[in-house]
């Protein structure tokens, strides 16, 4: 049984150079990117309940969004965000919008731009206001409770925002319908505990998958109506907008890399088998 | 040394006594209200530690439009266990009480005013039951304790209009107002309060019970080890490798990579992981390889020097020591960790020892030590990057395991006590979990608020 | 001196260590006081640590560069980024809209944000290697590492609808009590090595010899 | 120098140099020039998962000088100015918040003792340092650790045992009860330093071991996703930011037949 011979395509396999699996991702990873392969998307209760009640709204009611994140979020956070102001704006809401992270207005601005590419009609200081950043935390929640004029006296571009028509209709936290805030952090506790709570708006939030697991028992204890969770929860909220975009081709290469792991796992331990058994008869051949 | 001990210990004790007789004395006051006569008519659950209470039926001189209920009783007092700064206002539910009743409450300097709205909240919420850090649960024998579900409203008042903090020992007056529909109808009394500092927190009673038997627990043993040193302490699998792998990496004249994770100080993983650091360079002086200590923490850094240096002193070799070999990165965390990388790849350590507390880059630094075929072993209390380290190093010290570790090493008969006294806690808590758990099964509810944090 | 060098500085941590314990307890405003005033003086040491630290940092790179050890080059940049960056900052702060701030924005960041992802790449050969069935042991992790990570993503739903559930199911409650076990040890631990540091028996932390 | 250490310790907003900047960092050119260097890095960085290269090399200097000077700056204006200079100097800080706290020299002589490493012979005051640090924050976390990791979990696992059982939802909570305490308990077990592991509590711990490992490996599978979301988001950086939409849209249509 001279068989010192390389090493069977098995074993091969299973001493796989790591550089071929980093390959693999990075294919996995970008190819979807580039041609997003719509894999379908099964809507969950807790983003469904965060579309309903903006789609359920009457036309030009109030809601309040704060973009509470920095470009480290922006994954995850920058597609729902954008595909949940693309439903308010076809809903002819009232949007403002504030942001309690410093890195943050930047991002809101870009998404603006964006979607005002699509929809040229929604106007600024009319449709929305973007209030932009304010330093203090949960004192700003404290605060727009009494003004948003008071509180934000210039909006991100620089104009007072005293008199814009929309802040006459829409001045203060509690004349908000609806509330949805972006979270990476734990600003959403403050929204909650000082904002949301103290004037009985409801609200619903989009955050990364990393901070979910705080925010799930606010949703059982009612307190969030509803929860968009990672880049999963971006995906299917595209999926209700019917606008598939960076959420939907991310979650395509999310799950080319699970299938691709979960394939190579699944054969590396078929052929480790097979190898034991092929050993084992070996043995018993020698015998 | 054992002086010192002894000393420490009666210290403890005498403190204890006295923070003890201070809880207790407050506890009496709770106890024992002098219940103004007022109270009688109020019903029988007065209210604890209230400065003042008033039973009146609501008066009913004008009728207004919309029937507004109010509670029967109001009371205003201090606020327990904090620091002078706050004071509570608490009321039973009114009698047909319903969601869109709002209670608005409202402070003033004086018993006329002016009055500042401090908060206002629907008659859904604000219950004593959520006060917990305040009114603590396990206290279960005070008056109006038990069977109080929801039937107490609390609010407490930290702050006046314009965050401005209230004052210790200025009297503040209360007014609270009930709304339904439009129609606002004010408690006819206006009640007042002083807030006062205290010096005991009764809300962290059963954590200082603990923090004292524990800690009792682990001196015990201690103090018994000195007597009798042998001791009886598995072996921690694992630990040979330590031995195993300064070998290998003299055999191989390459040097032994050992970091010290990426919390600072204030962590004690960390303190763990330069106690075993202490070993580690003793053994490495004894067979004269090299040690590298890249670290991320300032304070780390000079405690990390100190320790390889009496390492080295004690093997006899203090020459060996370089104090170049141990040195500092930077703080930023993906930046070390690249640095590291870069380490393991162009020095090819033979070992590397990963312990103390890691964040997300721990996986970067095994996968990469796993790449140059160093063996790896590691020890952690991180939760969260335990599953990397022990599917990619070739040993893990598991949590305690790594403070285990460390007093093993030690073999010294004081230390390997205090593993003893951790035991004994662990059997406790166990014995603890199982009694608790059969006593709620049971129908015993309030075992569990022995045990519950009030933050 | 060699009681300011060994007994003293014990005396010190228990001393430390007592009065910040009992300061849990105490809600007065002086009891406030002790624990801010500590942590800032605490910021302070960290504060000059620094400048040894750095200190430390220079002299490892400068050795490199005055050795000539190979790959020296690689050192004089660490050292000139290192003075630039510091300058700048000082000079015109870190905040955005400064030279220092755009070094962030376009050369930290990125940077940053790069290793941090190579993660994705890491997590999937470790995934490769270590989801072996071995053991009974290693078998557990396998299965449990596979039903939590397809169940997470919209392809599970393909092979079967309960998996998100079941997964689900892993992480609340096996999952869960396994890392109560391991919190509760950990806490005991941390327990009895504070005690033995603030009675003076753990005193590595102090180094030995003089 | 002492002028401008005092510029540097004042306080006062922007300085009429970084006025002058405007929007130079902020704006147009240095943004494209950004984003040039960015991709460049990311490329540097991501090189070194196939080999260490000089590429890779020259980026993990680079990072760690720059990280390094970025957060000693950071402590300057973050920790030594309002907790050292201005309690010393209570003039140079323009606000006004400061007073004036001569205390603060206590910790200034603590944190000579660690420079004074550098000398000598002097070395051991720095023991002095470590023992009130590291003795204070023992203090700190000793009953933190009881109050905020023991006790929640303690009081968490503590939970009655619904014996009951009338339909399957009740047998999926009778058996979520007992996991949660058998595990639990298993793995405490596991952690028992003082007796051999045989017999009965052998078995126990093996229980335990099960436990930690099907923790682990859920662990690890939830954690996928989201390192993964890591590298979509620079693969994005990369295709949308650098090259550009419209190149990456003529790509993708090259290869979907459009």
């Amino acid at each position: 049984m001279e068989k010192v011979q390389k090493p069977s395509f098995i074993e091969r396999f299973l001493q796989l150079d790591r550089r071929i699996i980093y390959t693999l991702v990075a294919l996995a990873v970008a190819i979807p990117l580039l041609f997003p392969l719509g894999l379908p998307i099964k809507v969950t209760p807790e983003v469904q309940s965060v579309y309903d009640m903006i789609e359920d709204l009457p036309e030009g009611s109030n809601i309040l969004m704060s973009a509470d994140f920095d470009p480290a979020s922006m994954p995850e956070l920058y597609p729902m965000m954008k595909s949940v102001m693309r439903h308010i704006i076809r809903k002819h809401h009232k949007l403002a919008i504030t942001v309690l992270w410093p890195n943050g207005p930047n991002l809101v601005a870009q998404c603006i731009e964006e979607l005002k590419q699509e929809y040229p009609e929604w106007t600024n200081t009319v449709d929305y206001v973007f209030l932009g950043y304010q330093v203090g935390g949960a004192i700003v929640i404290i605060s727009v409770g009494d003004s948003f004029s008071g509180t934000f006296p210039k909006d991100y571009y620089g104009e007072s925002t005293d008199g814009m028509p929309i802040i006459k209709e829409f001045n203060q936290l509690g004349q908000a319908d609806y509330m949805v805030m972006f979270e990476a952090g734990n600003s959403g506790d403050w929204w909650i505990v000082y904002g949301t709570e103290v004037h009985d708006v409801p609200v619903g939030g989009g955050v990364t998958a990393v901070v979910a697991p705080m925010y799930y028992p606010y949703l059982q204890a009612k307190q969030l109506n509803g929860i968009i969770g990672g880049l999963k929860g971006a995906a299917e909220y595209e999926k209700l907008t019917d606008v598939p975009a960076l959420a939907t081709s991310a979650m395509d290469s999310q799950s080319m890399v699970h299938a691709l792991i979960f394939v190579a796992i699944v054969l590396a331990n078929i052929f480790a088998l097979m190898l034991v058994g092929q050993k084992r008869r070996q043995a018993r051949e020698e015998m | 040394m054992k002086n010192l001990i002894r000393l420490a210990a009666s210290l403890v004790v005498v403190l204890i006594l006295l923070l003890c007789s201070a809880a207790f004395s407050q506890e009496s006051d709770v106890e024992l209200p002098e219940e103004p006569a007022a109270a009688e008519e109020a019903g029988p659950e007065a209210l604890e530690g209230a400065d003042i209470i008033i039973g009146l039926e609501p008066a009913a001189e004008e009728v207004p439009a919309v029937e507004v209920p109010l509670p029967s009783y109001v009371t205003v007092s201090d606020l327990p266990n904090d620091d002078g700064t706050g004071i509570v206002v608490e009321f039973e539910k009114a009698e047909g009480e319903t969601e869109a009743l709002t209670y608005t409450v409202s402070v003033g300097a004086g018993p006329d005013g002016p009055w500042q709205e401090v908060g206002s909240f629907p008659a859904t919420k604000k219950w004593k039951e959520e006060a917990g850090h305040y009114y603590p649960a396990f206290f279960w024998f005070q008056k109006g304790r038990a069977g109080v579900s929801n039937n107490i409203h609390l609010f407490t008042i930290q702050n006046l209009s314009g965050n401005v903090p209230l004052e210790t020992g200025v009297e503040y007056f209360v007014k609270l107002t009930a709304s339904l529909d439009g129609a606002n109808r004010d408690y006819p009394e206006i009640l007042s309060a002083t807030p006062e500092e205290q010096w005991f927190d009764t809300g962290r009673t059963n954590v200082l019970i603990l923090a004292v038997l524990f800690g009792a627990t682990v001196l015990y043993f201690i103090a018994r080890a000195r007597r009798d040193p042998n001791l009886f302490i598995r072996k921690i699998s694992g630990l040979d490798a330590v031995d195993e792998a300064i070998g290998r990496a003299t055999e191989m004249g390459k040097p032994i990579l050992y970091l010290n994770g990426m919390s600072s100080l204030a962590d004690l993983s960390t303190l763990a992981a330069l106690n075993i650091l202490g070993r580690v360079a003793r053994r490495v002086a004894n067979y004269e390889s090299k040690l590298t200590v890249p670290c991320r923490d300032p304070i780390v850094l000079t405690v990390a020097q100190e320790i390889v240096k009496a390492g080295y002193t004690d093997a006899g070799r203090p020459d060996a020591y370089n104090a170049d070999d141990i040195f500092f990165l930077t703080e930023d965390q993906f930046s070390y960790a690249a640095a590291v990388c870069g380490i393991m790849m162009r020095d090819k350590p033979a070992a590397n020892f990963f312990m103390g507390y890691y964040y997300a880059e721990a996986l970067i630094l095994t996968e990469t030590g796993a790449s140059t075929g160093a063996i790896q072993i590691a020890g952690t209390d991180a939760s969260t990057q335990l599953p990397f380290f022990v599917t990619t190093c070739d040993y893990t010290l598991i949590g305690e395991e790594l403070y285990a570790a460390s007093a093993y090493l030690s073999r010294e008969p004081l230390v390997l006590g205090s593993l003893k006294g951790q035991d004994m806690a662990k059997v406790f808590m166990m014995v603890m979990i199982i009694i608790g758990t059969l006593l709620m099964t049971f129908g015993v509810v309030f075992i569990k608020d022995l045990f519950k944090a009030l933050g | 001196m060699q009681f300011l060098r060994k007994q003293f500085p014990v005396m010190l941590a228990f001393v430390m260590g007592m009065a910040m314990f009992i300061r849990e307890f105490v809600p007065s405003k002086f009891s406030e006081q002790l624990y801010y005033g500590f942590t800032d003086w605490a910021i302070v040491i960290v504060g000059f640590s620094a400048v040894f630290a750095i200190l430390s940092l220079l002299h490892h790179h400068m050795n490199k560069v005055r050795r000539r050890v190979e790959g020296y080059g690689y050192s004089v940049i660490t050292i000139l980024a290192f003075i630039q960056m510091i300058i700048l900052g000082l000079i015109f702060s870190v905040r955005p809209g400064t030279p220092a701030g755009w070094e962030y924005q376009w050369l930290f960041v990125p940077m940053q944000a790069t290793m941090f992802a190579t993660l994705a790449f890491f997590i999937a050969s470790a995934a490769f290697r270590a989801f072996r069935a071995r053991t009974w042991e290693a078998l557990a992790l396998l299965l449990a590492g596979l039903i939590v990570m397809i169940g997470r993503v919209p392809i599970g739903e393909f092979i079967s609808p309960h998996l998100s559930t079941f997964s689900d199911w892993i992480m609340n409650n096996p999952s869960m009590a396994g890392f109560r076990g391991i919190i509760l040890g950990v806490a005991l631990a941390q327990i009895a090595i504070s005690v033995r540091i603030i009675f003076g028996i753990e005193r590595t932390y102090m180094g030995g010899g003089d | 120098m002492t002028h401008l250490g005092i510029i540097l310790l004042q306080n006062n907003g922007l300085l009429p140099w970084q006025e002058a900047m405007g929007t130079f960092f902020t704006e147009g050119g240095m943004i494209v020039v950004g984003t040039w260097i960015a991709a460049g890095l990311t490329l540097f960085m991501f090189s070194f998962v196939y080999k260490d290269n000089p590429f890779f090399r020259f980026g993990e200097h680079l990072y760690l000088g720059i990280s390094a000077g970025y957060l000693m700056s950071l402590y300057f204006f973050n920790n030594m100015k309002p907790k050292f200079f201005y309690p010393l100097m209570p003039f140079l800080d323009a606000s006004g918040d400061s007073t004036l706290n001569l205390w603060v020299i206590i910790p200034g002589i603590l944190g000579l003792f660690i420079i004074f490493r550098l000398i000598p012979g002097w070395g051991w005051l720095s023991r002095i340092t470590f023992a009130f640090y590291i003795g204070g924050f023992t203090g700190i976390s000793f009953p933190k650790v009881l109050n905020g990791l023991l006790l929640p979990q303690f009081y968490a696992t503590m939970q009655s045992i619904p014996w009951q059982v009338n339909s399957l939802d009740s047998a999926v909570l009778l058996l979520n009860s007992l996991v949660l305490f058998v595990g639990a308990l298993s793995v405490l077990v596991y952690f028992f330093f003082s007796m051999e592991h045989r017999g009965f509590i052998g078995g126990v711990s093996r229980v335990g071991i099960y436990t930690l490992m099907i923790a682990f490996g859920a662990s690890f599978g939830y954690t996928i996703m989201a390192r993964i979301s890591l590298l979509i988001g620079r693969m994005q950086f990369l295709m949308f930011d650098w090259i550009g939409d419209e190149i990456v849209a003529r790509i993708g249509s090259l290869f979907h037949g459009g």
